[in-house]
């Protein structure tokens, strides 16, 4: 039991920070910000190959794929830092789809995909969500249907983050619907988006950021192209899920975004002549968010070791999940509430320089409570996978 | 002790509310979205002056209605429940200041224009870093012998370039003056500010801002007139959180009654059904303590507890049941399409604006420690 | 609307708290204490019987059973200000039981008990739950069997509170077996705690508080004793238990408590020369204490006022309950808090008179989120009367 | 980075567990409650001494096995996993202050007899209502050239009636000094203080105490002793909290998944599980932050923003956990007649000693303030 770095994850940090607070050029960081933290820009593109070239995006990886044969500890550090400087980070690509394809995928599809993934020459969207497959995922309506060596698609799928500028759907389509439960009846696809037959139109949300509607109108793929065993796809969507979970708390953001409000309420002096943080309140609120954020890096902290390890539980990263969604959330109650009337403004920082990220942000944080798996699914799971508690049939 | 409604107080709930349900949609309400366009629809504003519904608490002289504080604040529930795109708020307390502080001659001049909708009205209290206008003052005068002369800035100031006299509040050492100018005056210059809720609102400079004597509403008292402006304003920020979160509420009831998955309505899964209780005891709760806060202040009488405890509700209650309705929506909570997300933006306002929970907690704190707030 | 007192009631709480202060004299006050602030003692009852001589219990009756006409909100300022004295008033017998019995009781009944409860001379205990019948109270075991104009009752009881010094037992009991539904098989009876095969044993809380088991062997009583209809015994549970739950959140003491906290705050100094208060932690502590119980105020007063207007509502009577027992558990913590280490010691008031009290009802508050009814049951009853949200069956 | 026990951690905590399983049972618990004796079980402080527990970092010198801070730590989660009565955090403490600070005459007279279980060792820091035994002292002392002589009062000591040793502070104005005192000296008077937890705690008061130059333990790095003990002290409330949490919360999935109503289990409705769920996330947290900090006190580290974490969830999860698991109990929960209800009891002590969430959170906050605490 030592739950600090050792000298080389120390170094290896330090190394990433560097680079990091290089590759973020302004004009970089003008075109993450304008995509609202969402990437899919040019210089967002040229980025990220570049880290595919100099052996980042693979760190944790495999040789033979690109990869740098470290521990997925050190693939988290990565992920943490990168995020941490501000560069929207297509973690879903690489920290869930990958490692599930790797697991899953035949020869053919990991020799086509993976190295492109680690190279950062190719995104893939999520495709599970139906107008009436919400929370309820096993009952999707989307079909797949066999037609000699090939599948015919044909569906509709919501919430398709980053559809539109993703290379290929990471697709859970219907391939059995006579299978005597409804999740044994599914497979996965990976369907190109510039197939013909796929489309995509907007969904404009809360928080300003795009998702998308994308429909699948007769698409026509190969079976080369379907993951893991025909009608087993089940298993790979909540593998995938569980890796997404995981990924989704990342505090690299918020731990920054922590130590720019302290600093700035140190310096900050208000018109009665005390600074922001002599208020006795903002104290409590700092040292709260201080609380918050120190458990979720503990807990992705251990569940990357428990990866290391090869026995992450299930039970943890649900729990992981719900904690870091629902603290994303008090985080940045409380650092708005130190901003105070800044932090409702949209279009200036002249205040404070993060107040207007903090707007933004409190309009985003629940997406990820109720995305990724609803946080009451993850705790029915916590409470039967990690307390072995009996629970209702669905 | 009377937590019902009386006759009055009916019949402007039900007026008030069936104007908005018939004149605020979704889709007028788009059209206001980032600021597409100014978030005051006229139409409605005249069909509110028609009905007597900005004078009910301007006495029959000027042409009010002349009923008390309770009524506009109930008026305020309506509001925030149909978040209709109306500057009601700032310009009826900027009336009942200058018609409570004001001399005749400048309550002659105001009040009728601004009871039948002619003329708008606003005030600026708020400054930099400060949710306390009755301290700190960032805005000061001079008295030249003649005239006064005004330096500073104003914050938070809503429908500042809609309106056609703003409030004002400016001091010289311990006395607070409160003026009344025009938004075109010399060396008032406007800079609007985008917020969460896509009302106007913006900052006020004040470059030697020349004043007369007969643009004083407040000498003396100025502070008074502050302090009892401002007091309504938090009590009426709470009356539209009321208004916002049942709005809010009843969407979720309804939408996770009708939404169905694993083959029965979401509502049915006892973590639904229990988030949805929460909120409505975190409701009970914002509504007893609002119109609490209200009601002392209809009586005239000192509610700066209250007011408090009503302005930490708001902001726990906006809070928690932004993110309860969102989830509980699902996708559909944040989808630009459906109309719950503009209640999340005044659910975050109204938790915000001058100062959030932890704020008024240490206020309220503060309070005890110098020995008020003891239970009678 | 006008939510503050009228001149006379504020004459009347003035009044009451002037008889109050007259009335617990340092000996009751001592007794009180000792009996953990559930009563039962000798100089408890003698003030009980010259409350009703004073017509103080009946303040909200009306006049042909003893009492003096007034509303609930007066008979509600009266228990709020015999609470705060710290007297342990009975209010189950007087605020639950005796409204429930006036209006379903017989004749017999209510000319036999009401004006004994009105004078104080009369204590019932509540016999719901059983081993296997807890939030689940309708499948209830203990029997009720007609032999002539008479019932056998055989069953035991769990949590009689009271039933050591106690008069009556107000008992439900199945009267028909058979019934296609369970809860229609049930009736309720007042069984006197002095009948031969009536028992009772202690059981002991964390709170030190003693509760009973209690034993019906073969007891046998008149149908005059049987309350309401036949197997309609349900009704009279759930107006009783809705009676019950307004009556548990009473803020008379724990007002009293924040008074006294303050008080000792303000003038207390620390070693390091501020006074405790000087603390903005404690500051904040007692203003989340101010506003949670200026809400119980105004949700028992809207509820007192609801029922003088004849409308109390069935979702705002399970809110009052779900809120209040909740508060106080939060109340008690954060006032825990401000007195700190005072707060764990049993044997000495020496540093915070109120420490050992804040010591106790720590250890007492969980009873009432699960007792008179969970308050799962009570947030189900919300979202299905308050918001008409279908729920699960049962 | 290693969240694993190794090879030696594992076995420290299977043996302890299995030595209180065999030894700590509810009906030997229940002749403590109440104080109807001291609750300290001799026989099994032998069995731990003679299965060398006493001594887990006490150098192999003076008999001890020599591991690290660590594994002292998982043996206090242990004891609050079964709430065994023994004094084991105040006594291995105060070995491990002598050890560290200590000249060797004192440290041979003491810890070799210490280590075996021979005799008992306490410390006494804390005062009157002040949590920080490094500032504001009421215990001072003045040196007469000769002897110290010591007045005033400690409090929270635990297990002064049954200690042979007793490590004590004073203070002469900045300086602070740790002595080492017997209990039966003339001039100290003890106090039994009845606490929630039933642990024997005492009140102790020094009323001109002469003390020996050989008393003392360190002189000119008191405070530092001081600081080092009670870091280790706060760091093992977390520890044990953490055993006394995840027994709660196992005995409550158990019970609800047994007790059945309404013809399930308890624990199929949502409410019930989601409860639980949430106490599983809270122990985790409380887990890793305890573990958090034990490991950099293990390293000699500095662990102040930790430790302060590490007490906000220890306070925070004993208090939410407390009222779920006697929820979902029901009756039961608070029944003297089942296990429960002496875990919530522990569940409280370790929330409210040395201070609660409110209480850390403003040093948390003000430690922030001052500018540490940044991530790194």
């Amino acid at each position: 039991m030592k739950i600090q770095f050792n000298t080389e994850q120390v170094k290896l940090k330090k190394e990433l920070r560097e680079y990091f607070s290089e590759m973020m050029t302004p004009a970089l960081k003008e075109e993450c910000e304008r995509d609202l933290g969402e990437g899919g820009g040019p210089l967002w593109r040229t980025a990220l190959k570049q880290m595919g070239r100099d052996g980042w995006i693979g760190m944790g990886w495999d040789e033979k794929w690109g990869g740098k044969g470290l521990t997925p500890l050190e693939q988290f550090i990565f992920v943490e830092e990168v995020m941490r400087a501000g560069y929207p980070f297509p973690f879903l690509t690489t920290e869930s789809v990958g490692p599930i394809l790797a697991e899953h995928g035949s020869d053919f599809l990991k020799k086509t995909f993976l190295p492109k993934i680690l190279s950062g020459e190719l995104i893939v969207a999520i495709g599970y969500s139906e107008p009436s497959a919400g929370t309820d995922l096993a009952s999707l309506k989307t079909t797949a249907i066999r037609e000699g060596d090939d599948w015919i698609i044909n569906g509709q799928k919501m919430w398709t983050s980053l559809a539109h500028f993703a290379d290929y759907t990471w697709l859970a389509a219907r391939t059995n619907p006579d299978a005597d439960k409804k999740h044994k009846g599914i497979s996965l696809f990976l369907v190109p988006n510039s197939a013909p037959g796929w489309s995509c139109a907007p969904v404009h949300t809360l928080g300003g950021i795009r998702t998308n509607v994308t429909y699948y109108d007769n698409i026509r793929i190969s079976d080369a192209y379907r993951v893991g065993g025909l009608n087993e796809g089940w298993k790979l969507i909540t593998s995938q899920l569980n890796r997404e979970r995981l990924s989704l708390i990342n505090f690299g953001p918020c731990s920054d975004l922590f130590n720019q409000i302290v600093k700035w309420a140190i310096t900050t002096v208000l018109p009665s002549g005390e600074s922001v943080i002599e208020q006795s309140w903002v104290q409590a609120n700092l040292a709260k968010v201080r609380a918050y954020i120190e458990c979720m890096k503990l807990i992705v902290y251990k569940q990357s070791w428990a990866m290391t390890e090869g026995n992450l539980d299930m039970a943890d990263a649900s729990a992981a999940k719900v904690y870091g969604s629902e603290a994303f959330i008090e985080i940045y109650r409380l650092l708005g509430e130190v901003v105070g009337y800044a932090g409702l403004i949209r279009n200036s920082d002249e205040i404070c320089p993060q107040a207007s990220k903090i707007e933004r942000l409190y309009r985003t944080a629940s997406i990820i409570t109720f995305g990724g798996g609803a946080n009451e699914i993850q705790r029915d799971i916590i409470s039967a996978a990690g307390l072995w508690m009996p629970r209702a049939s669905r | 002790m009377d937590f019902g409604l009386n006759q009055i107080q009916r019949e402007i709930r039900d007026l008030s509310r069936s104007i908005f349900k018939d004149n605020v949609t979704p889709e007028k309400l788009a059209s206001y979205d980032e600021y597409a366009m100014p978030r005051f629809d006229e139409d409605l504003w005249s069909k509110l002056a028609e009905a007597g519904l900005l004078s009910t608490c301007i006495d029959s002289d000027y042409g009010g209605s002349q009923f008390g504080f309770m009524e506009l604040a109930l008026l305020l529930e309506e509001v925030g429940r149909s978040i209709a795109p109306v500057p009601l708020a700032s310009h009826c307390l900027s009336m009942m200041g200058i018609q409570k502080f004001g001399e005749e001659k400048i309550r002659k001049k105001i009040l009728p224009e601004a009871a039948s909708g002619k003329i708008l009205l606003t005030s600026a209290f708020l400054e930099p870093m400060n949710n306390n206008p009755m301290s700190a003052h960032s805005t000061s005068y001079v008295f030249d012998g003649k005239n006064y002369i005004i330096s500073g800035r104003k914050q938070a100031v809503p429908f500042a370039n809609q309106a056609d006299y703003i409030l004002l509040s400016a001091a010289n050492g311990e006395d607070l003056v409160v003026f009344i100018i025009e938004p075109g005056a010399a060396g008032v210059s406007i800079k609007p500010l985008q917020v969460t809720s896509f009302e106007p609102q913006a900052e006020i400079c004040l470059n030697e801002v020349t004043v007369e004597s007969s643009q004083v509403v407040a000498v003396r008292d100025g502070s008074t007139l502050v302090k009892w402006i401002f007091d309504r304003m938090l009590s009426l920020i709470c009356m539209h959180q009321v208004g916002v979160t049942d709005a809010a509420m009843k969407m979720s009831a309804s939408y996770t009654s009708e939404r169905t998955q694993f083959g029965v309505p979401v509502a049915t899964f006892q973590a639904v059904g229990h988030r949805m209780a929460d909120s409505y005891i975190d409701i009970e709760c914002l509504r007893l303590t609002s119109y609490q806060a209200a009601s002392l202040l209809d009586l005239e009488e000192e509610a700066d507890i209250e007011l408090q405890i009503a302005k930490i509700w708001a902001a726990d209650v906006g809070h928690r049941l932004s993110y309860s309705a969102q989830h509980v929506h699902g996708g559909a909570g944040i989808d630009r399409d459906y109309p719950l997300w503009r209640y999340c933006l005044w659910l975050r306002h109204n938790e915000m604006i001058v100062g959030g929970s932890s704020y008024h907690t240490q206020q309220l704190g503060n309070l005890i420690a110098s020995g008020r707030g003891l239970f009678s």
